[in-house]
């Protein structure tokens, strides 16, 4: 019997050590749970008393704030169609097509966009949009952010499809399918749990992200959330806490109903994952 | 339907030679299978094809057709794949309809074809099921529908029941057996299991390292094996194999080993001239052409035992000979074999087989033809 | 024709007074008036609710490339550099006669006009200027026996006396709060190291303009500092470290854990305005000023008793923009005597037209009359900037008493060395 | 010679187009547009705007600047604390706890798995601001949560984020990062067959040998992966800005906030390439080391 | 060595009786062959030997001792598996040793017992490579090793030889055979494939939805299945089953279907009581006991020729009757078994297996005992 108790130890163990750490995860945001249901919340934990959605009320009557969550979508929302389709594209013909030196490109890319990810690539990206004359536009925030988000998704998607046999294409194409029909009929069903991956990360991290809107971006009616988040500063400039709690939550909602969603439909994981 | 024919078909993979100087016909309405070890070259030729491979020399024919740098698609060729590679998007009526859809049939006459022969195929209550809920046997038999769905000149097979358990193969192997019988296909089929291309094939292409060693019907292949490699290969469990010296004496040939008695074997005179005393031969018996003897008579052979496994209508008896070396005879009984320490087994002249010190068959006079 | 104009003002955000204003009365006025001549004239507002350092970010770029509002909210201090940078062009240049015949010269003094200028060039137009001084909060000293209508320092020793007595009276808390460290930006520069360093009768640059490295000056200065933060905990030392420690100088003085709190008249007209977030309850009674007084008396700038510093921001004109006349025709008609009057009844202030009247308040009649003589102003340089930002990182030093006012200074020394060269700089040593 | 595939070079090339194209504009043309403008005393503001030089390493130099090197805010007190950072919150944290979480969530019940995902994953698809304002709340020394329990378990109070900054910005972006190692690690670990570990549990081993011998050994390929990736996107985090501003004293003033300095306020473009450069080639070095080091281990096992 | 019994063990997984009141014992020495169709809880079965399932009631004994809730680690087991479990990263030396290395031996002493059992299992010359760098055989034998490096009491294996091809599947079946004649050890060994388990087992025991419907030696199994699920299952390819009408006159029982003619069966008194005419059963007879006939005779059965399949020694002949069932003859010889059209089987009353209704056995006369 104590031997019996060695096993389920380990098991105990491992479950009160991953509640603690889930703990430590989540205290950091339970603040985020009361905050923007108290109409008198300040820094500190309270519990609500009243209970109150006065918060939300005047959240929204903000309509700028709100066009900023709007605008958010419109742009994660057209940032996540290029690159998912972008990277798809471009991840299948990089696994399927005889191109030359095809690993070390996802690295080079890879390597590329770190620095591009750094806010001194600001400058030339803002230099070239603006030669385009597209300062200003949702169109320019979605294609930079698009084009520094797909050397990553598709470094994760690469290794995706290269672990898809081939076998369904190729039986698709003895059946009488010409390439292209093969990769919407058949490898393209196939991946898309892979993309749905690549989808959220990318929709997280353009509905969250800040500064590429805010260089490329001037008039407030195209402004995202994440930048219509300080319309609840004060005339001193510090943050209003009941109203940008409010105001947080339902910025939050989005990415996490997306994950909710995307997890109950799919299954939100690295299906075996990318590795080396 | 239509033939295919390879004309010194050479596939290289970079330095690695996967086929070479190919040159088989696969005739109208025959049923081929291509059977060898894992690595030989039969997936390769199967998917020169089907156009999945472009060979790197020589030319593939279907019909009066060159086809060798045709897309797939064009070629009028039905593939079953080891996989399956049934999508896992659509249902098995999809599944099976997909070469009509690409071809621009309807829906309606789609899915109707589809049932059609998931009828023949007895999946006709299945198809709305997607593929993961169906089970292993069934998914053979609809990635057969999808081949059989549209007429082809060929039809290809690579190990399609392979990924079966032993009980869903043979009955899928009876099953392609009739679908021969009735459509009467060309088929090229690709298998590492000699069972089932002995009991599949028209004619069977033993392949080693990227080369046909022998391309006859079964029974030929069975009886007279090529090679020692095709001796090896074919029949389960394999032709038991011992090297022994050759004694040329009044025209007939002795044959000398450790422990074997053989009784003196008269050979083609073609084998005779090729021989002489003292070369070194390679003796064959299949293990079903063995069976217990008493010990000390021509043609026995003897050892310890090392191994008996009774299995219901047959038992396999194996001996271990001081040199390691290993026989096992295959008895045909429902008794329980009951065996202990040193055992000896018998066979009979008609059914030895000889190989030369290159592996090459030695025809015997009982087989002249 | 198009036009558009941004300023860091929102609507019930930062600045609203101002975003209320351009809205509600520029925007409909201009715009009548050009459909009177026969002109189709349409002006967009471009609210920007981030900092002033992000609109700065925004701006420069635009400018470089020819994008950008046509008429823009602008700080006076970064003209120099932006100038320097090709960033902007003089009004003149831009609008031509229209400029130079403008009426409203007559009405703006020559020291408001430099404010938006450069090497005598005006880029634009500030909206005002303003005054730095005590603030100090009545209550707390009439707690701590002190009357407070009579209380103005005359020297340093004297403000820390007072502040000593409160912090002995309350051990908890920070009497006195003057600007320190890099996150309050130009406010620890002009609101905390100017108001020190005037008082020891330097300024940041000599009389030719050569950047002062080394000083009795710059020391005093940087000891005064160490003895409020480092050796007496006079001040709250976090409020200067942390990146919100301006608002929490403000909360402190709205709590009153900080009676005496150097500031500009921006803190009385925005910051503790009624119903904002700072509000001090019952201000008129419990919030009263003081002037910053020399080291000691006399030793200030220009020997001088009291001390304070202006600065000033308005708006100026996209170097490129598509419609010049246009743009300035605009800036000139916010700056008419109309629509500055206008803007007091969105916010009552002194404005930089001599023909609209002052507002009624006595806080910044007095203010405006008492200091306004005595103020000085940041040097008009393109590296000014630049300095500043080290001048924040001595302070800061000093004040997390990471290095001795020595030390500091010598960093100092070394790093506007390197951005002006060694030519430009001064030791007074 | 023709040559089967199942995407001709025409078609690949056609797919590439829309992926390569936005690449081509917003990732390779600024990227040597940064390698130029860091051979350049380019700025926005002041002089050197009209008419930027040529100046050669001048700004690689000035970085590496001997007397300066160590000094709080120059580039090379950045250089070690990011280092540190990425060491501390990218490599300890980052990817040993989310292994440490993958591991022990292989065996733990179902709910708690669920549970603890969750919120590990809200973590880090947050968005940023939101993220920053729930720490600034979670630290804030009068009223924050983490004093409250500091008070409720009876220990000192600490003013975290003036008195370890630095800790405060590695465990912060520990929190914020974790799970991505954590999916990319599970997912690793349940593509292993059960049965090597049953098949080790069965011979006797402990759950930490089982991780030791078999669990990560097999699961290299991935941690390669996923350092490569923590570390690059560590190298370029600049969220802890909005926590710290690079504050107090500089003393969380990691590269990327450096570089927004440099570029952003003081508008040295040239100066702020030559780091965003540096920075890349260090992460290239990481990059080769973990490959090498993968590479080693598996050439050491074969040999 | 030690014996391994279950006391009424049943393991649920949810709602679902994975195993049901489980209550066999393997003897010392035993090896037993646990034998069913996909999920019928041979896996779990064997799981709780080895302790990496928990039984939801009942007890499991090793030896003398009760292991129920006893750690794998501490039972003295060893465990074979499916997909061998070779680590991948480590050589074979290493895999090998590796119940060593967690036990705490030296790296000297680990390698010296691995290279001993590595020997014994002629991989000795292998230990450097690597698992990816062996054929599969060799990876089954290293497995082998792995599980035989540590003395264990009870050795466990779970289908070990599935992966295997079909002729390494035999050769290692024959080395097994003979290492439980060699080391005598406990074994229960996992399979669905009946050759296998009338190769290798003492004793079967055949499993079919949770429940061990019999066990027995494999010939008994053989020769008298318990029920139909047995008879079907045991037997490659499986028995023919037909339902017939029982007809008793005159003390013998007379079997009726269409196209069915039997000879009188004598059945034992037991049997003659249970019976009435009209009731329905279930013949079987195996295909090795049919034979081609002329037709019209007795103890016949006629149809149209399905599938024929000629392998060498053995040809297998399909007939499906009117009714769509199917019959299969295995008939031994290596001559080319020509069919077309309708065939004929006969049997020997002495080979007929008769089921009851709810598929229980019916002793027949030539089989009491
Ligand atoms: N794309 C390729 N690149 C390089 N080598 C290849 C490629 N495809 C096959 N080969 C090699 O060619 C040889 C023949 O491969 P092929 O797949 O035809 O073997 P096979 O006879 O089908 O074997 P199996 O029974 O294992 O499927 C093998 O050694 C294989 O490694
Ligand atoms: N962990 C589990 N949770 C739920 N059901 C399970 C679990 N393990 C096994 N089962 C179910 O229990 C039944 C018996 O499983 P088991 O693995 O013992 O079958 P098996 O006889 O070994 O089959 P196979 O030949 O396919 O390996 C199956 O229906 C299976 O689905
Ligand atoms: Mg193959
Ligand atoms: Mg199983």
């Amino acid at each position: 019997m104590t031997r019996y108790m060695s096993l389920y130890f380990t098991r105990i163990g491992f479950s009160v050590a991953t509640a603690l750490i889930g703990v430590f995860f989540a205290l950091p945001l339970v603040w985020f749970i009361f905050a923007p249901f108290n109409p008198r919340a300040e820094l500190g934990l309270a519990i609500p008393d009243p209970f109150s959605l006065s918060n939300f009320e005047t959240v929204f009557q903000n309509t700028f704030a709100l066009r900023g969550l709007w605008n958010s979508l419109l742009q994660s929302v057209g940032g996540v169609v290029l690159v998912g389709g972008g990277a798809t594209l471009a991840s299948y013909a990089l696994s399927r097509s005889p191109i030359p030196g095809k690993h070390i490109i996802t690295y080079i890319l890879l390597l590329f966009s770190s620095v591009v990810a750094g806010s001194a690539a600001m400058v030339p990206i803002f230099l070239i949009i603006n030669g385009m004359g597209l300062i200003d536009t949702h169109i320019a925030v979605i294609m930079v952010f698009a084009g520094g988000l797909l050397p990553t998704a598709m470094f994760i998607l690469r290794d995706f499809i290269d672990g898809i046999p081939r076998s369904y294409e190729e039986s698709a194409m003895v059946a009488g399918a010409s390439p292209v029909q093969a990769f919407f009929d058949v490898a393209l069903p196939v991946i898309r749990p892979g993309v749905v991956v690549v989808v959220v990360w990318a929709f997280v991290n353009i509905w969250g992200s800040f500064l590429i809107p805010f260089i490329l971006l001037r008039s407030s009616e195209k402004m995202p959330a994440s930048v219509a988040i300080y319309s609840f500063y004060s005339e001193a400039g510090t943050p209003i806490v009941t109203l940008l709690a409010a105001y947080s939550l339902i910025y939050s909602l989005p990415v996490i109903a997306l994950y909710l969603f995307v997890s109950w439909k799919f299954g939100f994981r690295f299906f075996g994952g990318i590795k080396a | 339907m239509a033939s295919v024919s390879f004309d010194s078909v050479t596939k290289r993979f970079g330095d690695f030679t996967a086929v070479s100087n190919l040159g088989i016909t696969i005739g109208d309405g025959e049923f081929v299978c291509l059977l060898g070890p894992s690595g030989c070259g039969k997936t390769t030729t199967l998917r020169m094809i089907a156009g999945l491979e472009t060979p790197s020399a020589g030319r593939v024919m279907i019909g009066e057709r060159d086809v060798t740098f045709m897309h797939p698609k064009d070629r009028k060729i039905s593939m079953v794949f080891q996989d399956y590679a049934l999508y896992p998007h659509m249902n098995l009526a999809d599944n099976i309809a997909y070469p009509l859809k690409v071809r621009g049939e309807s829906q309606e006459k789609r899915h109707a074809r589809a049932r059609e022969v998931a009828d023949i195929l007895k999946i006709g209550q299945l198809l709305e099921r997607m593929p993961s809920q169906i089970s292993g046997g069934q998914q053979q038999r609809t990635s057969l529908a999808r081949a059989l769905v549209y007429p082809s000149d060929v039809y290809l097979f690579d190990e399609p029941l392979s990924n079966l358990d032993a009980k869903l193969r043979l009955e899928a192997r009876g099953f392609l057996n009739h679908l021969q019988r009735d459509l009467g296909m060309t088929a090229v089929y690709v298998t590492h299991d000699q069972a089932e291309a002995m009991a599949l094939a028209t004619r069977i292409a033993v392949m080693d390292a990227g080369i046909v060693v022998q391309y006859a019907p079964p029974l030929e292949v069975y009886r007279r094996p090529a090679t020692t490699f095709v001796a090896n290969f074919v029949g389960n469990p394999p032709m038991n194999l011992l090297p022994v010296e050759a004694m040329i004496s009044d025209g007939a040939l002795h044959l000398k080993a450790v422990g074997l008695a053989t009784a003196p074997l008269r050979v083609t005179r073609a084998a005779a001239k090729a021989l002489e005393s003292g070369k070194s031969l390679t003796l064959g018996v299949r293990p079903e052409h063995l069976s217990l003897a008493s010990g000390g008579e021509e043609n026995t052979i003897a050892g310890q035992l090392f191994a008996n496994e009774n299995m219901g209508p047959e038992a396999l008896v194996t001996l271990e000979r001081e040199d390691a070396a290993r026989f096992t005879a295959r008895i045909f009984t429902d008794e329980m074999v009951a065996l202990e320490g040193r055992v000896t087994l018998g066979f009979s002249s008609d059914h030895i087989h000889l190989f030369d010190e290159r592996g090459l068959r030695l025809p015997l006079d009982h087989e002249e033809d | 024709a198009d036009l558009t104009i941004t300023c860091r003002c929102v609507e019930d955000g930062v600045n609203s007074e101002q975003a209320m204003w351009i809205k509600e009365s520029v925007i409909p006025g201009f715009t009548e008036m050009k459909a009177e001549a026969g002109e189709e004239v349409n002006v967009t507002l471009t609210e920007f609710a981030g900092s002033d350092e992000q609109l700065t970010q925004q701006l420069a770029l635009d400018f470089s490339t020819g994008a950008g509002p046509d008429v823009a909210g602008f700080d006076g201090f970064l003209i120099p550099s932006f100038v320097e940078g090709g960033l902007l062009k003089p009004l003149k240049e831009l609008a031509g006669d229209a400029v130079t015949n403008w009426e409203g010269w007559d009405h703006i003094s020559e020291g408001a006009v430099a404010l938006m200028s450069y090497q005598g060039e005006p880029y634009g137009i500030a909206l005002g200027t303003d005054v730095r001084m005590i603030f100090v909060r009545a209550d707390i000293l009439e707690e701590a026996g002190i009357d407070p209508e009579s209380w103005q320092p005359g020297s340093w020793e004297e403000l820390l006396e007072t502040a000593r007595t409160l912090k002995e009276k309350n051990p908890d808390s920070f009497p006195l709060q003057l600007n320190a460290g890099v996150p309050m930006g130009e406010a620890t520069t002009m609101q905390g190291y100017w108001m020190a360093l005037l008082g020891t009768g330097e300024e940041v640059t000599d009389e030719e303009g050569r950047w002062i490295v080394e000083s009795q000056g710059i020391l005093d200065t940087l000891n005064l500092y160490k003895t409020i933060y480092v050796d007496e905990k006079l001040g709250d030392q976090r409020a200067q470290l942390l990146g919100d420690g301006r608002n929490r100088t403000f909360a402190n003085f709205r709590d009153g854990t900080t009676a005496l709190l150097v500031e500009g008249d921006w803190f009385y007209r925005s910051v503790t305005a009624p119903d904002s977030e700072f509000a001090v309850e019952n201000r008129d009674e419990v919030m009263t000023w003081a002037k910053m007084p020399a080291k000691e008396p006399g030793a200030g700038l220009r020997g001088q008793d009291f001390v304070t510093i202006s600065g000033g921001t308005g708006f100026v004109l996209n170097p490129n923009t598509d419609e010049p006349e246009l743009a300035w025709g605009l800036l000139a008609y916010m700056n008419s005597k109309e629509q500055l009057a206008a803007f007091q009844d969105f916010q009552p202030r002194i404005r930089i037209r001599d023909d609209v009247p002052i507002p009624d308040e006595p806080f910044l009649t007095e203010t405006s009359q008492t200091l306004l003589p005595l103020t000085t102003a940041r040097p008009n340089s393109a590296e000014y900037n630049a300095v500043s930002a080290e001048i924040q990182r001595m302070t800061e030093a000093v004040v997390s008493g990471e290095l001795s006012p020595e030390e500091a200074m010598a960093r100092y020394r070394d790093a506007v060395i390197g951005i002006v060269g060694e030519e430009n700089t001064v030791s007074l040593l | 010679m023709r040559q089967f595939s199942l995407l001709s070079r025409t078609a690949g090339a056609a797919f590439m187009t829309p992926a390569g194209v936005l690449i081509g504009a917003f990732v390779i043309a600024p990227f040597f547009w940064v390698i130029y403008v860091s051979f350049t005393n380019r700025t926005l503001l002041g002089r050197t705007a009209l008419n930027p030089e040529f100046v050669g390493l001048a700004n690689y130099i000035s970085l590496f600047d001997a007397g300066s090197f160590f000094t709080r805010g120059e580039f090379g007190f950045s250089l070690i604390l990011t280092v540190q950072f990425v060491l501390f919150s990218a490599l300890i944290g980052q990817a040993v706890l989310g292994m440490l979480l993958a591991w022990m969530l292989q065996s733990v019940p179902k709910s708690l798995k669920r549970l603890t995902e969750m919120v590990v994953i809200a973590a880090w698809i947050l968005p940023e601001v939101v993220i920053a304002f729930a720490w600034f709340a979670f630290l804030d020394y009068d009223d924050g949560t983490l004093n409250m329990i500091m008070d409720a378990l009876g220990l000192p109070r600490g003013d975290w984020l003036l008195s370890f900054p630095f800790w405060v910005i590695v465990v912060f972006n520990t929190w914020r990062g974790t799970a991505f190692s954590m999916m990319l690690f599970n997912s690793a670990f349940s593509s292993i067959p059960p049965s090597y570990f049953q098949a080790a549990d069965v011979a006797g081993a402990s759950s930490w040998q089982k991780f030791r011998d078999i669990g990560l050994p097999l699961i290299r390929g991935h941690v390669v992966t996923d350092l490569i990736l923590i570390t690059m996107w560590t190298f370029n985090v600049f969220t802890p800005f909005l926590l710290t501003a690079g504050g107090p004293s500089y003393r969380t003033e990691i590269l990327p906030i450096y570089t927004y300095r440099v570029a952003f306020r003081d508008f040295e473009f040239g100066k702020g390439a030559a780091v965003g450069v540096i920075v890349m080639l260090i992460n290239l070095v990481f990059a080769l080391f973990y490959l090498w080091v993968a590479r080693k281990r598996t050439a050491k096992v074969v040999a």
